[in-house]
């Protein structure tokens, strides 16, 4: 198993309820399948899913993508900022 | 950055404080600089366009780190177009904002002012709106609401 | 300027004195504005196209009550072509004047960003650098010379 | 016969070696007509002529133009204010 932390932000983190959390998921989970994870855990969430914006380690991440060991997963809406 | 950019000045910031406009240009200003292309965004206190509404203010939030790095990438985009671009300033001010308060400034200088500062200009905060995460949520006299972004970042989004 | 303009505010000037970006832009920004292109361009100590050479500073001049009268037709052209356009602030800065130092400021405002603010601020320094009567000397370290403009205005360039 | 003030500017008021002068034309004098009688003045404005910009009550001339009683006339060289 791998120690992650997952951030939430703008509408995710109301729905979710909190700013961040510390999960722990299999080695070569990729990030459509710790979408997922997240749902079963704040399954508010679950509408948001077909926009979130995944990072990984401050980066892009995409479906395919594997979350590393120790990652900071960032997940949020398409930005709004300016 | 290249080496050809190492004595090119770039500002990027996240910061609650007012923009200082005339600081950030003097720090963006080189020897050889003759054009600045400013770009800066207000909160309107009233919209018109789509769906008009009146704003309170305009609570912003960015995840910093990555802030951080997405306008360090905006900059190396606007200097690998524009390789004629000498210093670039991109700074978003966050926190509860009020109309009239300018809140994002993109600044781009150079020699002379048709080697593309108002097009780099442009691109940053065109890009800045992309792929920055940053977020706000309109508080109006009826309530409040997320502003929603509509760009899914690709591949191609990462430096 | 007709109506439909009556509330927006141009600000046009020469002065001696600094060019204050933040309290320009705050006095053309409305409560509908969201977004402002400025064009700032400073005196360079160094120049490399054309015919390189050093500056030590400018020594600007301006027929003022011309120059005033001309910027308004640069506002009211700017007004005629992007009718979005809310704010416009034109000022050129003259006296001695030293590198990097902003020496004009050419600011536009507008509900959104592309609604030709950018081209808006683009087309009104280059017009100002066609019919607003200001001259500069260039003094540097072997002596001094008139900077020469070369565009010669034809009646169309009355109002 | 017209009074009138003619202001140089830049190179125009070095080489003429003062910032205004007052004249007095004839009536329905051309632009093209007072430039012959400055020079004939400032000789030294000669070769400024080709390129010179005039301004006639604060508004851009041309050679037709006609110059009106208590004129306030400006001849300077092409722009490079910015």
């Amino acid at each position: 198993m791998n120690r992650i932390k997952v951030l939430f932000f703008a509408t995710l983190r109301d729905r979710a309820g909190t700013k961040s959390v510390d999960l722990e998921i299999p080695a070569e989970t990729t990030v459509q399948r710790l979408k997922n994870l997240v749902v079963d855990e704040y399954p508010g969430l679950k509408e948001t899913m077909d926009t979130v914006v995944i990072s990984i380690n401050r980066e892009f991440a995409f479906d395919e993508s594997v979350v590393p060991e120790n990652a900071e997963v960032a997940m949020f809406p398409p930005v709004s900022g300016g | 950055m290249t080496d050809e950019y190492m004595n090119y000045p770039t500002i990027f910031s996240i910061t609650e404080a007012d923009l200082d406009i005339n600081d950030l240009l003097a720090q963006i200003t080189l020897t050889g600089t003759g054009a600045a292309a400013i770009f800066t965004g207000m909160v309107r206190g009233e919209t018109r366009r789509d769906d008009p509404h009146e704003t309170v203010y305009l609570e912003y939030e960015a995840y910093v780190p990555m802030a951080e790095a997405k306008m360090k990438q905006v900059a190396e985009e606007i200097r690998q177009k524009w390789p004629t671009v000498e210093g670039i300033a991109i700074v978003q001010r966050v926190g509860r904002l009020y109309p009239k308060t300018p809140t994002v400034l993109i600044a781009c200088t150079a020699a002379h002012r048709d080697t593309g500062v108002f097009e780099a200009a442009r691109y940053g905060i065109d890009r800045l709106k992309e792929i920055v995460p940053v977020w706000k949520k309109e508080v109006g006299p009826g309530g409040e609401e997320w502003v929603e972004g509509d760009y899914l970042p690709k591949p191609k989004d990462r430096p």
